[in-house]
């Protein structure tokens, strides 16, 4: 503590600062990094730099971008959701259950498909907030729970046929931009401001710092931890339901293995898996980074098996480069 | 707020597992066929023979103004299931039979380490976006695969399926290994030649949403019903595509029925080795009949120790050499809507069956004699 | 006199710009209690950590019996025999008692296995031999009461047969009965000839143990003397650099109506059908043993742990507190125990943390007005002479007084017209403590109404116009400033059974965990 | 007075019934033993058959494998960390062992036994190696141990089918076969006395293994300092306990016995295939059922061994049971959580 005192005289400029920080920060590393990749992929094939295909790559990435945000706010309170995947294929289930066999018009099946999966999520909280199971071995449970159910629903029959409307959402673009996209456009802005710019999102911080403090502070910190795991089982199911319309069926193994996909963007973003710290920003940044390197790579030739090779590396290099700056940055 | 939640709680913890066993015993009722509410045909019984299927119109896809590339180099991307399964690496070795002999193609395969739908669609939409001459495919789910085909196709892309179907209108042809009412006629034949028409058996699949499993699974129901009524049909287990659980699932099946189990049938290349495994390590070979799909090589310790006496399976090799081929014949316009039979290098001519499937032929049955003769 | 087991000579200690430790001397003879005294920052910590091998120091020497040595790690220190109990006890909550104390130096047998027989034998002798025969060695620690842990924390050392002990503040978190206990445990390890070196807060505890006492200020060796030739306003002025002129500056202040009552409030297990007023500018103590319910009934009046019966009336009117969120909306606050884990988030900014507790007051629409916050941080820090070089500062870096500042001022922020302190100076140097009870006689004196839990019998003495004695979850006294002595307080806390700990201690058990 | 006071104490701990019962129903693995008991008894009591030996030997045999790799995923745990690579690396080193039994370019004088030893023994060096390489970027690059191995997860995927060009592997030699769910005298392995016959190999190891590690867990400085380091790492330093030195061992320990279950599972088999099922969870799952902490400091490999087991069991008595298929895993997701669930509510009351 001793060591810290002199910290008090050292008094700089806030501006200076700030902008030290900004340039410091795991979000502009990681932009840095995202550009270089860019850069070289594109030195590789002219088909990977146009925005036909940079839109594309949109498309493909929306239901794990959708994922990936709550997922933020998830590990920022220091907590985790495997049961994401899973939800999002109960939700498509349930989708094509309701409007197939309980014969519910379609609008309403989505709707069901939605509500059924915020329940799931809510569910998770519950049992967090209430039992204080930790996060990691309640969301496992229900990994496979929610698995069971959605294949237990569907009887391995796959629903198929929807009206022609029913795809819009999936495969069809407005002014040139995949449907899909502007959701997941929209939802990382709201996100983005909700996390760094209110009250709720402040709450999300200090939970993840220091539970205790937080709800000594009056923070309802079991009330925003349900709101976020039901927003996550939410989101899930909106995932589910953007798959289902652009791959126009149901399959109860839909969304399996998303999870590891939506941790990976978060934690490549440089949201710290202990939680605390962490941003929108560097989810999307993240996200995109790995989708960019599995289409540039696959555009430059290169099989999947050897661009999960790299995208593996990238994650834990990344990892390591950033938290020798931070490090730098507080001087330990 | 608390005691709210509590009750939510409670009632999910009693509604939930009430639930769920209510359900699960309930459709033990209606066992699941597999028909994924499709039609099924089965073949006639014993010898007779199938009657000629009614011509039917072309009804495949058709890429938009594709360059007119006939006789000249094209490069192929193929995009099956998942890789890492010998039967998939059997099929890639067929394909590079076919372009070697060729000369004038290039094919590459690349797919997901699991048999993953939306893995595989992103898959092929890199591959367009890439810009190839031609795409194969083994469709994960018929439907699912739809549209990032017609997409191709949009992009005056060739698309030929094998193995695994996708709806017609997604591709323009589909290289059909063998009818389903084909496998399942020759399963369920073997099986009453080894253990009599009264054999009662279970089979173990690779899941009940795999469409070509569900598919030949169903047409055994129908087939089983018109000349096996004596047959008792036990049960039916999921074991992925997992070595593992495929030997755990048929282990679980020999316990359960004992004496009472005469065959069991493996629907994937995984399933039916496991299987075999299984009767093998509890030391019940010519007690249980292991009958089933598999390559010769995963297959030829059992048969040659006499464990198995018959593997039925077409020659993926073949299958892939086949899809090349039909490629080739496109982009040459050698082979065009309406015919009805293609040139297949070594194979010869295949025949053309229901609008747009080239049928390889009948499913082949590998036995003691044969099965050295095969490497794959 | 025997001569010294440890010596540390001319030791300097400097971290990047700042020197800890400058030229301090500090020696400890077998079978004396040597109090270290110093405001935090003073270098206390630093020194102890150089004393124990967690620290090298840049220059200097330390000599064992004579010998002059080097401590490269911790281990090389506790193999000289010098054994430190940190303030945060270092056990392991998942283990046993026995594996405790011998984790790291655990008895083999021939085969070189642990020999868990004997380790299990050893304790109960060891801590037999500190005459606690009360503790089952294969009960896991997170099981047991701080005061048990910190037994098991001494038998730790002693099972590395210590000869120098090392104790930070140990009586910071512990009960009355069980600081009791330890200065008979003291006793014991003196009449064995182990050095003890004391730090503590509480300047009583030092002149009723201690032999000798030594000074640091600001990184700087002040003196060393016997204790018995000392007086309390002659220590804190060598600790502080200044006289100060009075600890406790209770100022009398107007007391006006009732602003909260408590009717029968109960909690199952804490506390049990508690009763009292609390006026206008009034400062009502609240004495107890940690576990008699005082923080418990706190934290019910503060909804953190809603009542199971009785009632809270503010104003006169009966309201339902079940969150702390509708306790700070009817104008309650609470500065909880303990700074460090339910106070503060040290990761967090001084800005953040003041802003926690009014973050709706300064958004719109949930938006957070960031200027309205920094406006903030900056007039806490100027109000409550916070020494940070500004909002951005980290809270976590600032010094134990100054963090307990930035508490109270996130508190202040909430306007409360109740405030519950709960330990308000625990740890916390004599200048900032002085401070804060300042800053608590002028708040009462603008008319706030305050409740002060403490285990420091002349803060409570010094600063409150009632006291209320808590004692096993009831209220089982109170008295007026005028009547309140040292020894009723003490009495009306132990009551009959205040002697042997068992009882607080089985009924403690209980109460644990809740936290 | 000190020695009465002790043998009073001590005499006080042997017998005191309240002592005796908390270490019987004090522990997830005498809960989860009951509950095997009972299920066991149950299902057989619904179906005959279940009984039978050939049965009761699959169950225990079946997840051999799991418990194997959930004894090191066990002590990484223990420690405050997780690894999540386990099954990529597992998929590997059983192709790995495969490989190298069928390898012909050896030279003349590599003999047949040679190679088959070097086939066994050679993926666990090489699952301790990787094991090395996470624990030295866990601890001394200090990135968490999740990402490290969320990465590790994809890379080994890849190597993979890279190396293996996604073939599976078949005719293996005769004597390779070391880990069948057969009596053992068909194993030509002479090594194993007649006791063992009627245990099955993977049984066989399951067990010893366990045993082995449980012991060196409890009479090991090194196995207590696992403890240590998860329970309070700050303490461990103080008490001179290396943390970087603890985890790389644990790490590597946990890589040694992925590379054992590897080559158990190679073994076991006449076909070796790259089929990655997420083994990985179902390792954690039953480390964590086993009433392993996720967040460290406690827990035993005999839990996660009988885990392992209960696991197997479920999946089996749900098919003699008749219950459809198609709810075997949202069964199994229940029935994780209640285990789960049951071990916090046991933990809450014995802290308090």
């Amino acid at each position: 503590m001793t060591a810290h005192e002199t910290s008090q005289t050292r008094i700089a400029p806030a501006w200076t600062q700030q902008l030290r920080a900004l340039l410091r920060s795991q979000e502009s590393v990681l932009l840095f990094i995202t550009v270089i990749a860019v850069l070289i992929l594109s030195t590789q094939t002219d088909k990977f730099l146009t925005v036909r295909n940079l839109l594309n790559q949109g498309r493909l990435m929306t239901e794990i971008g959708l994922i990936a945000l709550p997922m933020t706010y998830i590990i920022v309170t220091g907590g985790i959701d495997l049961s994401v995947g899973s939800i999002a294929g109960l939700s498509a289930i349930m989708l094509g259950y309701g409007w197939y066999n309980l014969g519910l018009p379609l609008e309403l099946a989505i709707v069901l498909a939605l509500v059924i999966g915020a329940i799931a999520g809510f569910a998770n909280g519950l049992f967090i907030i209430l039992f204080r199971v930790p996060p990691l071995i309640m969301t496992l449970a229900t990994l496979a729970f929610y698995r069971g159910l959605a294949e237990g629903i569907a009887q391995a029959r796959s629903v198929r046929d929807y009206p022609e409307w029913f795809y819009a959402l999936g495969q069809r673009e407005t002014l040139g931009i995949p449907n899909q996209l502007y959701f997941l456009v929209i939802a990382a802005i709201i996100t983005a401001i909700i996390l760094s710019r209110t009250t709720f999102g402040r709450s999300l911080y200090a939970i993840g710092n220091n539970e205790l403090a937080a709800r000594f502070s009056g923070i309802p910190v079991r009330r925003n931890k349900l709101i976020i795991y039901t927003l996550s089982g939410f989101m899930s199911g909106f995932a589910g339901y953007v798959l289902v319309s652009r791959v126009s069926t149901t399959r109860s193994d839909m969304g399996s293995g998303w999870e590891l996909d939506a941790i990976a963007a978060v934690v490549l973003g440089g949201t710290s898996i202990f939680g605390g710290s962490g941003s929108i920003v560097g989810t999307m940044i993240g996200l995109v980074l790995i989708q960019l390197l599995k289409n540039g790579l696959a555009l430059t030739g290169v099989t999947g098996d050897a661009t999960i090779v790299v995208i593996g590396s990238v994650l834990i290099l990344s990892t390591l480069i950033n938290s020798v700056i931070q490090r730098r940055v507080e001087g330990l | 707020m608390r005691k709210f939640l509590t009750l939510i709680l409670v009632l999910s913890f009693v509604v939930a597992p009430f639930s769920v066993l209510t359900a699960a015993a309930q459709d033990d009722e209606d066992r699941w066929d597999g028909a994924d509410d499709l039609p099924v045909n089965p073949l006639p019984c014993g010898d007779e023979e199938a009657p000629a299927p009614e011509p039917k119109d072309y009804d495949g896809g058709q890429p938009v103004d594709p360059p007119d590339l006939a006789g000249e180099d094209i490069v192929l991307v193929d995009v099956p299931k998942l890789i890492g399964i010998g039967y998939f690496a059997a099929t890639t070795l067929g394909q590079q039979q076919a372009a070697e002999e060729l000369g004038n193609v290039e094919v590459t395969t690349d797919a997901p380490t699991e048999g993953n739908i939306d893995e595989q669609i992103t898959f092929i939409d890199n591959y367009i976006t890439r810009g190839v001459d031609g795409i194969l495919f083994a469709a994960n789910d018929p439907v699912a695969i739809g549209p990032v085909l017609k997409k191709a196709l949009e992009a005056g892309i060739h698309v030929v399926g094998y193995d695994a179907n996708a709806v017609p209108d997604a591709r323009e042809w589909f290289v059909n290994q063998a009818e389903f009412n084909g496998i399942a006629k020759a399963l369920l034949d073997s099986l009453a030649a080894e253990k009599g028409e009264d054999a009662s058996f279970g089979i173990v699949t690779s899941t009940f949403t795999t469409p070509n499993q569900a598919r030949w699974i169903s047409e055994m129901w129908a087939y089983a019903n018109e000349c096996y009524p004596d047959m008792t049909w036990l049960e039916t287990l999921e074991a992925q595509e997992d070595y593992n659980l495929s030997f755990e699932q048929s282990n679980t099946l020999i316990d359960k029925y004992g004496d009472e189990l005469d065959g069991l049938f493996g629907m994937t290349s995984v399933a039916t080795p496991a299987a075999a495994d299984a009767v093998t390590q509890a030391s019940l070979c010519g007690e249980v009949a292991v009958i089933g799909l598999a390559t010769p090589n995963a297959m030829k310790p059992f048969v040659n120790d006499g464990c198995v006496k018959s593997v039925v399976l077409w020659n993926p090799v073949d299958l892939g050499y086949a899809a090349v081929y039909v490629m080739r014949a496109i982009v040459d316009g050698t082979l065009e809507p309406g015919d009805t039979e293609v040139e297949a290098g070594r194979l010869g001519t295949l025949q053309i069956v229901n609008g747009s499937e080239v049928l390889l032929g009948p499913p082949f049955i590998y036995t003691e004699e044969n099965i050295n003769d095969f490497d794959f | 006199m025997q001569p010294p087991i440890l010596e540390l000579n001319h030791i300097t200690k400097t971290f990047p710009g700042v020197t800890a430790l400058d030229d301090v001397h500090f020696d400890i003879r077998p079978g004396e209690v040597h109090a270290l005294l110093g405001e935090n920052g003073a270098g206390k910590s630093t020194l102890i950590k150089v004393a124990s091998g967690v620290y090298e120091p840049d220059s200097g020497e330390i000599i064992v019996e004579g010998q002059p040595v080097r401590f490269g790690s911790p281990r090389d220190a506790q193999a000289h025999g010098i054994a430190t109990i940190y303030q945060e006890l270092l056990l392991y909550p998942e283990l046993s008692v026995a594996e405790n104390i011998f984790m790291g130096h655990a008895p083999r047998t021939r085969l070189g296995a642990i020999d868990w027989a004997t380790m299990r034998s050893r304790s109960l002798e060891i801590l037999a031999s500190l005459n606690i025969d009360d503790m089952d060695v294969t009960r896991k620690v997170g099981s047991l009461t701080v005061g048990n842990r910190q037994r098991v924390e001494i038998a730790k050392a002693l099972s590395m047969n210590a000869r120098v002990l090392i104790m930070d503040e140990p009586t910071a978190a512990i009960t009355e009965s069980d600081v009791e206990r330890l200065f008979s445990i003291i006793e014991l390890l003196k009449q064995r000839g182990v050095g003890i070196v004391y730090i503590s807060h509480r300047l009583n505890e030092v002149f009723d143990i201690g032999d000798r006492v030594t000074v640091l200020r600001d990184g700087r060796y002040i003196a060393t003397e016997p204790v018995d030739q000392m007086t309390e306003d002659k220590l804190v002025s060598m600790m502080v650099g200044r006289t100060i002129d009075n600890l406790f500056p209770k100022l009398d202040a107007p007391i006006g109506k009732v602003v909260l009552e408590v009717r029968n409030l109960t909690r199952k297990r804490v506390a049990h059908d508690v009763s009292f007023q609390l006026r206008e500018g009034e400062i009502v103590g609240m004495a107890g043993l940690v576990g008699s319910g005082r923080s418990e009934i706190a934290q019910v009046i503060f909804g953190f742990t809603p009542a199971h019966a009785g009632s809270i009336l503010i104003d006169g009117r009966e309201v339902r507190i079940t969150t702390p969120g509708q306790a700070m909306r009817y104008g309650i606050a609470y500065l909880p125990e303990d700074r460090g884990t339910q106070g503060l988030i040290r990761q967090m900014d001084l800005r953040a943390n003041t802003s926690i507790t009014v973050l709706r007051a300064l958004s719109r629409a949930t938006f957070i007005n960031r200027h309205k916050e920094t406006q903030l941080a900056y007039s806490t820090i100027e109000q409550l002479s916070i020494r940070a070089y500004g909002p951005q500062q980290l809270v976590g870096k600032l010094s134990g007084g100054n963090q307990q500042k930035v508490v109270v001022g996130k508190w202040l922020a909430t306007r409360p017209r109740v405030l519950i302190v709960d330990e308000p100076t625990r740890g916390i140097d004599v200048g900032a403590k002085a401070e804060i009870h300042r800053l608590m006689s002028e708040l009462a004196q603008q008319g706030m109404a305050i409740l002060m839990i403490s285990s420091e019998m002349p803060e409570i003495l010094g600063m409150s116009d009632r006291i209320l004695v808590m004692r096993e979850g009831r209220l089982v006294a109170e008295f007026s400033r005028a009547e309140a002595t040292q020894e009723n307080i003490g009495l009306a806390m132990m009551g009959d059974i205040g002697n042997n700990g068992k009882s607080v201690n089985s009924q403690l058990d209980g109460v644990e965990w809740q936290a | 007075m000190a020695s009465i006071t002790q043998t009073v104490s001590v005499r006080r701990q042997r017998f005191s019934p309240s002592s005796i019962l908390r270490s019987v129903l004090g522990s997830q693995e005498s809960v989860l033993l009951l509950a095997l008991i009972l299920l066991i008894v149950w299902v057989g009591s619904e179906n005959r058959q279940f009984l039978a030996t050939r049965n009761m030997v699959n169950v225990f045999a079946g997840n051999a494998y799991i418990a194997i790799a959930a004894l090191g995923m066990t002590m990484v745990i223990i420690t405050g960390n997780i690894d999540i690579s386990v099954g990529s690396l597992m998929v590997t080193l059983s192709m790995l062992s495969g490989a190298i039994s069928v390898y012909d370019g050896y030279p003349s004088w590599v003999s047949t036994d040679l190679t088959i030893a070097l086939a066994w023994v050679l993926p666990v060096i090489v699952g301790a190696l990787v094991g090395a390489i996470i624990g030295f970027i866990v601890t001394y690059l200090r990135i968490p141990a999740i990402v490290v191995t969320l990465g590790f997860l994809s890379i080994l995927k890849g190597l993979l089918i890279i190396v293996s060009g996604g073939d599976r592997i078949t005719g293996m030699p005769k004597g390779y076969a070391l880990a069948q769910i057969r009596p053992l005298e068909d194993v030509s392995m002479p090594i194993f006395p007649a006791f063992f016959q009627t245990l099955t190999m993977p049984v066989f190891f399951m067990v010893i293994l366990t045993i082995l590690v449980a012991l060196w867990m409890r009479y090991s400085p090194t196995g207590r300092a696992l403890y240590a380091v998860g329970g309070n790492a700050e303490a461990a330093r103080l008490s001179g306990i290396s943390r970087h030195r603890v985890v790389m061992t644990a790490f590597i320990l946990n890589g040694v016995f992925v590379g054992i279950a590897a080559v158990m599972n190679a073994t076991q088999f006449s076909v070796i295939q790259v089929t990655l099922p997420p083994i990985e969870l179902t390792i954690i799952t039953a480390t964590v059922v086993g009433g392993v902490s996720i967040l460290g400091g406690t827990g035993t490999v005999v839990g996660a061994m009988l885990a392992a087991i209960f696991l197997n069991t479920i999946t089996k008595a749900l098919v003699f049971l008749d219950i459809s298929p198609f709810w075997t895993r949202a069964i199994q997701g229940m029935l994780i959580l209640i285990t789960v669930l049951a071990d916090l509510y046991r933990r809450h009351r014995q802290s308090a």
